[in-house]
């Protein structure tokens, strides 16, 4: 790679790279034109449970939901829903929520707030992929349950659920604060019903 | 001793928390010093203008609040603008006034956001921006209560305004109104004159005049850089010619002047509102128009001053029940060309702090 | 008020000094051949009473048979405006002479027409895609991409 | 807990620990806490009101998603709003078709499916339906009474070929009172086999309908055609017969009595000299014109109040002979209860009308009588939501008349020895939905129970008691039959044009005031199939089953909820009842997967754009809100 000075305008750097990205994209667009199942395994009432395991999970889920972080996932509309969800007047801390972390390797959740496009798709992948098990993914708006009013566009994913598994989904252009808590108390709902038996035979 | 550093290359994004959205910096770095950066961007290209070719002129009002979704009223309105100028359709005026408050209280919001943003980029982490969202909350009611959104607004229409405001706005909005110079008064007393951000913004990411004019820039990074030029005075729209008001500019174009000339552009929209608060008439609000009308053949281009810059819509039409051709001219992705002259030869900690005095929207920026 | 400056007589000014350059002239538009862009615009940047210095908008309009491309220019000092468009016919390998050097504004509104209409335009320091990522097929504002 | 079976007192005690810990603290229950949302927030669910939806599918043109589904199963299930406004129930649109086509006779039968007095409906029907009718959005109501009265005019009787008659069942009913109410039920009951037998005290029957009715509105012969076809079938009706008490008809042998006396007592007008010559009551006046007698009405008469009786009065005094007729008022125009277009006739025959004025002494003076009036202005609003008059002081003024007519209402005359309970107003108490009086097998209905009112809704009452009696005498209280032959299958009107609503012609005002003639004139075939054919069909409407909304594509714009023209559609608030189905979302996630995406959603398309109306009418809702 070559660089000049500061005297001389338009830099610009290799070429290669924007073409690797390019094939990045092509390659996870082609590999998902299906969307993921979810996540639902929870839904299956009582399977054999263990009574010590049970104590075990109960504590183990108690101490997951209550400190849910949040990764940075931030790419349109909704994440000024999710600012104001995290300020004062609707204060997301209450759920011990309010740590949004820059890193995905501590945290927990992700909370999709907006439209995810195919050039951005392999980024949320990566995202996703780093943050520690157990994860969650929340699907904030339209836009991240189906692509919402950019359903029809040539560039935009129909669903993050193309990309990554989604557990909950909040619907609303964008949604309201209301409503995001909402689907938090969802997920902490789901997370209440997992067992540590179910991840180990993931 | 002078060391000699290899240069080396930084992504800073897409997902960077202070990258204001999906935006990418290909920054070229020798030691802390960015040599070189190349703004990397459409990871939020949704195809907006090709959608809108396929839906009627008033489908297409939901998209316009996607586009700056910091400012939709904003948005709304020069859309609408551009339309009532293609089919030649005149709004009652106590609509227009009604578009001119709710133009003005979103100026309050964006700008609450970009002076809260841009404090968080300087290190001020979380606190000014909480102060900032509890006056745009204050805001956000006020448009709740006429259009029933917090953010998307969909509130005017090709004509006017979709409804007519509840009795309790007004009485509402002069309390808002009355109160807010003095929250604008605490924000700037507890920063214009804060050591440390005056270090970190004086002089810092100069945009000359000449430079500002030739990139195209508009909004407040234009005025920063000291030239007068405001669509609402330049090129009067809706009522804006009843209102008196000042358009504040900078002299030396650093972020701090940006900063200066957006706190006084808050106040100088409370004036505004104070101005057509008092002026409202009674009346309707929106001249009837069928939902599917079909302009004459033709092109138009209407254009506002958005918190931003100068929005403006270009469409065109072959009288059908959807327009031809639907351009925004989003001033955010033009003040952008901007970035690379002010950021070269600063450190990547200035770079931060610049990208985030120019304050954009990626929604706009992509579309 | 800015005022919108009269298509035909800024068209006949052109019309003297550059012979040839304009096409046609309607309300507040000019229609300016291709190959004469580049001196015709440097001349509405530079001439004194006309000093277009801002570009406000570019972009491009596809008529099936031929592409438009509209320059949107305003002067700042004059405050009166003028819209200024060049055609391109046909639909594959169309190249327009770039207006970058004289006015930055233009950078990334050129590489946007480029990225979604298809037009290169020479003399432009980085033509290349920038909403799309590289390998991207088509270019999805024109009428026949679906 | 489980531990507890284990019964290992470590694991017991670790459980209570976990149980407290567990207790969640109070800040986290949502949706307790609850914020102020504005009443125009467009909250997450979508409220429907399948009453009001007529499926004409406007809100899926709006959306610019395309995310509204409407599941539609035929037509004709749907109740229309003008058929919800007819306090009988008529299946108003069915017949209007009827006439479009041009089967009047098909119109009759419909009509007679639920009323048994089509012509006097016809042309004395306050038409409560024509308030509700939808067309009025769009440009004017329908004129569903002329309808009605151009299809009893070209009636040829079809109807009385399909009506089955019923076997006797032996029992015998007496009615009292041949008003629209008793005759009604006399019609009900005999057509399902019993014996009726309907008493009236007057010489003709009708009650109201042939003493309180001009017979510039309601020509006698016109009614007499109705009453034949209740005599028709087999009801014994025996005029100037007055009952003296209810238990007697019961000693005699009838299983059940329907008491519908009618309110013929007209109220007195309270102030000092009332009981002077040529002072009377609006009642009594219109009875005595009614059965022919002389009644002399001077050249100056002054009616007193504003009610449609009022407006009879003055129209009748008149044709009388009255030179000045000037009706009082002590409130306003926009408070008369009187029914507007007779408002309207009456000032067309130059009737004058006097608002805000009140009387408040009549005196005789040489021949003449002096009306004392004292200007009133409007107060607060009482408890009936119109504004009280209070008098204004020191505006006193007389007025001379020849005859002054008290037309301040009317109340039922019940008499004692009948030995029913009489409440409040002189009315009989009878249970509002059975009829049912304390006594039993006795009924009471019409205006004697509810006061006085309208000739449909005393017909309305009618059907009530025949169903309550006909289940009290074992029967299955089923008066409802078919009568109309099955339609065809047709679509709701969907586009419609502005047009105005016919008016039918009428003799000028100058010739009517002569006489007694009816005044309204039947439609010409073609005008009636016009009017006819204006009707919305809001019955045949698609019946929509289910109203989907695609919430995972809906981005809550709002524009399905504005186009509405029936405001069938909003977007909620509560968000307590908010639901986020995530399953169901996942499967219509799945739906739009398969979407072909060669096609750009909305209604842009060409192929679609084809279908959609030229002209749509956004409806300034918030006028119609306040």
């Amino acid at each position: 790679m070559e660089v000049t000075e500061k005297s001389g305008f338009y830099v610009y750097s290799d070429v290669e790279l924007d073409k690797n990205e390019g094939i990045q994209i092509e390659a996870l667009k082609t590999a998902s034109q299906n969307s993921i199942p979810d996540p639902d395994r929870w839904l299956d009432e009582e399977t054999q449970r263990n009574i010590l395991l049970t104590s075990l999970d109960a504590i183990l889920n108690w101490a997951r939901r209550s400190s849910l972080w949040p990764v940075v996932c931030f790419p349109a509309c909704c994440a000024f829903e999710l600012i104001a969800t995290a300020a004062s007047r609707f204060d997301i801390s209450r759920f011990g929520m309010e740590v949004i972390r820059a890193s995905p390797r501590q945290a927990d959740v992700m909370i999709t707030a907006g439209t995810l496009t195919w050039k951005m798709a392999p980024n949320v992948r990566r995202i996703y992929e780093q943050m520690a098990e157990p994860k969650w993914v929340i699907a904030m708006g339209a836009c991240a349950i189906s692509g919402g009013t950019f359903a029809q566009s040539y560039s935009v994913v129909p669903g993050y659920n193309r990309i990554i598994p989604v557990d909950v989904y909040i619907p609303g252009c964008p949604p309201r604060p209301e409503a995001l808590l909402h689907g938090i108390r969802m997920l902490h709902n789901k997370i209440a019903k997992q067992s540590i038996k179910q991840e180990a035979g993931k | 001793m002078v060391l000699k550093a290899e240069p080396f290359v930084v992504n800073l994004g897409p997902v960077h928390p202070s990258t204001h959205g999906v935006f990418r910096l290909r920054a070229t770095l020798d030691g802390e010093v960015v040599v070189n950066i190349e703004p990397v961007i459409g990871y939020l290209h949704r195809g907006i203008e090709k959608l809108a070719e396929g839906r009627t002129y008033t489908q297409n009002i939901p998209f316009t609040d996607r586009l700056d979704y910091l400012a939709s009223m904003s948005n709304n309105l020069a859309y609408c603008l551009a339309v009532e100028k293609l089919a030649g359709i005149t709004v009652p005026e106590r609509g227009d006034y009604l578009r001119v408050i709710m133009a003005e209280l979103q100026r309050l919001a964006s700008h609450l956001i970009a002076v809260g943003a841009f404090l968080n980029d300087c290190g001020a982490f979380m606190t000014p921006i909480l102060y900032m969202l509890r006056e745009r909350e204050k805001i956000l009611d006020h448009f709740e209560m006429v259009s029933g959104q917090r953010l998307t607004y969909a509130y005017m229409r090709i004509g006017g305004v979709s409804q007519d405001i509840p009795e309790e706005f007004l009485p509402a909005l002069g309390k808002f109104v009355a109160g807010m110079p003095g929250y604008i008064d605490e924000y700037d007393g507890l920063i214009k004159e804060n050591e440390i951000f005056l270090a970190r913004t004086k002089g810092v990411g100069i945009l000359p005049k000449d430079l500002a004019i030739n990139i195209s820039a508009s909004g407040p990074v234009l005025r920063a850089s000291g030239v007068k030029w405001d669509i609402r005075k330049a090129d009067p729209y809706s009522v804006y010619d009843r209102f008196e008001f000042d358009i504040p500019t900078g002299t030396a174009g650093d972020c701090y002047d940006r900063y200066r000339v957006r706190v006084e552009e808050m106040r100088q929209s409370v004036r505004i509102l104070q101005q057509a608060m008092a002026q409202i008439p009674k009346g309707k609000v929106r001249t009837e128009i069928p939902l599917t009308f079909r302009p004459p053949v033709g092109e138009a281009y209407g254009h506002v001053e958005a918190p931003k810059g100068e929005l403006g819509f270009y469409l065109v039409s072959d009288g059908s029940i959807a327009p031809y051709r639907f351009h925004c001219r989003a001033p955010s992705l033009i003040n952008l060309t901007a970035l690379r002259d002010m950021m070269i030869g600063w450190k990547v900690a200035d770079a931060i702090i610049i990208f985030g005095s120019i304050d954009i929207c990626m929604g706009e920026v992509d579309r | 008020m800015t005022v919108a400056l009269s298509g035909k007589e800024i068209a006949a000014r052109l019309a003297k000094q550059f012979p040839g350059s304009i096409i046609e002239a309607t309300g507040n538009t000019i229609l300016v051949k291709a190959d004469s862009l580049p001196e015709v615009a440097a001349f509405l940047k530079n001439a004194p009473d006309l000093s277009f210095d801002y570009l406000v908008s570019l972009t491009a309009v596809d008529y099936w048979d031929y592409f438009e491309v509209v320059y949107r220019l305003t002067s700042i000092p004059r405050n009166h405006s003028l819209v200024l468009k060049v055609r391109c016919q046909g639909r594959a390998n169309l190249h327009l002479p770039s207006v970058t050097g004289l006015w930055r504004g233009a950078d990334f509104q050129e590489r946007e027409v480029y990225d979604l209409f298809g037009i290169a335009f020479d003399g432009h320091p980085n033509m290349k895609r920038i909403f799309m990522w590289e390998g991207f097929q088509g270019h999805p504002l024109r009428r026949d991409y679906l | 807990m489980k531990s507890k079976r284990i019964g290992l007192g470590i694991l017991k005690g670790m459980a209570i620990t976990l149980k407290n810990a567990l207790r969640r603290p109070v800040t986290t229950q949502y949706p307790e806490e609850k914020l102020d949302v504005s009443r125009r927030t467009r909250g997450p669910e979508f409220i429907w009101d399948k009453e009001q939806c007529s499926g004409c599918m406007t809100c899926m043109r709006a959306c610019p998603q395309g995310s509204i589904h409407i599941q539609t199963s035929g037509p004709g299930v749907v109740a229309a709003p003008c058929s919800q406004g007819c306090p009988a129930g008529i299946n108003i649109p069915a017949y209007l078709r009827a006439i479009a086509r041009g089967e009047p006779e098909e119109a009759v039968a419909v009509i007679r499916e639920k009323i048994p007095f089509p012509i006097v409906c016809g042309r004395v029907c306050f038409h409560p339906c024509e308030t509700k009718c939808q067309r009025a959005q769009i440009d004017e109501p329908v004129s569903i009474r002329v309808m009605k009265r151009y299809a009893t005019d070209h009636d040829t009787g079809v109807w009385r070929e399909r009506a089955k008659a019923a076997p006797p069942t032996g029992k015998k009913v007496a009615i009292i009172g041949a008003g629209p109410a008793g005759l009604t039920t006399a019609y009900y009951l005999a057509r399902l086999g019993h014996a009726v037998t309907v008493f009236e005290a007057l010489p003709e029957p009708g009650g109201m309908m042939h003493y309180g009715i001009p017979d510039y509105r309601l020509p006698k012969n016109e009614l007499k055609a109705d009453i034949d076809e209740i005599r028709a079938l087999g009801v014994d009706i025996r005029t100037n017969t007055r009952v003296e008490s209810v238990d007697k008809l019961l000693e005699q042998g009838y299983d059940a009595v329907f008491v519908a006396l009618g309110a013929h007592d007209g109220m007195r007008i309270g102030v000092e000299g009332e009981n002077s010559p040529g002072v009377m009551d609006c009642a009594y006046f219109l009875r005595e014109v009614s059965l022919g007698k002389p009644v002399e009405v001077g050249e100056r008469v002054a009616i007193i109040g504003g009610g449609n009786a009022a407006v009879d009065a003055a129209r009748t005094a008149l044709r009388l002979g009255g030179k000045k007729v000037v009706m009082l008022y002590r409130r306003t125009r926009a408070e008369m209860p009187a029914n507007p277009e007779e408002v309207v006739a009456a000032l067309d025959e130059n009737i004058e009308i006097q608002f805000l004025v009140a009387p408040s002494r009549i005196s005789v003076h040489e021949g003449e009588l002096w009306l004392e009036c004292i200007k009133m202005q409007l107060g607060a609003p009482d408890e009936s939501g119109r504004r009280r008059p209070e008098p204004v002081k020191g505006s006193e003024f007389t007025l001379a008349f020849d005859t002054i007519i008290g037309a301040i209402g009317q109340r039922p005359d019940i008499p004692k020895e009948l030995g029913l309970p009489v409440g409040r107003g002189n009315v009989i108490q009878a249970e509002v939905n059975t009829l049912a009086t304390t006594k039993k097998g006795v009924f009471a209905g019409g205006d004697c129970v509810s006061g006085p009112a309208s000739v449909i809704e005393a017909i309305a009452a009618g059907r009530r008691a025949a169903k309550s009696i006909d289940l009290y005498l074992g029967g299955t209280g089923i008066i409802d039959e078919k009568l109309a032959k099955p339609e065809a299958k047709e679509k709701p009107l969907t586009r419609a044009t502005e047009d105005r609503r016919i008016h039918p012609p009428e003799v000028s005002a100058a010739e009517r005031v002569k006489g007694f003639t009816e005044i309204e004139e039947s439609l010409t075939e073609e005008e009636a199939v016009t009017e006819a054919s204006r009707c919305l069909r809001c019955d045949f409407a698609y019946a929509v089953d289910e109203f989907l909304v695609d919430t995972g594509h809906c981005i809550f714009c709002g524009l399905c909820v504005e186009s509405c023209p029936r405001h069938a559609l909003f977007l909620g608030t509560d968000y307590e009842q908010a639901k986020y189905r995530r399953k169901e979302l996942v499967t219509a996630k799945e739906a739009v997967t398969k979407t072909d995406k060669s096609k750009p959603s909305g209604f842009a398309r060409p192929e679609v754009e084809e279908t959609l109306p030229k002209q749509t009418l956004l409806l300034d809702r918030d006028k119609e809100k306040k």
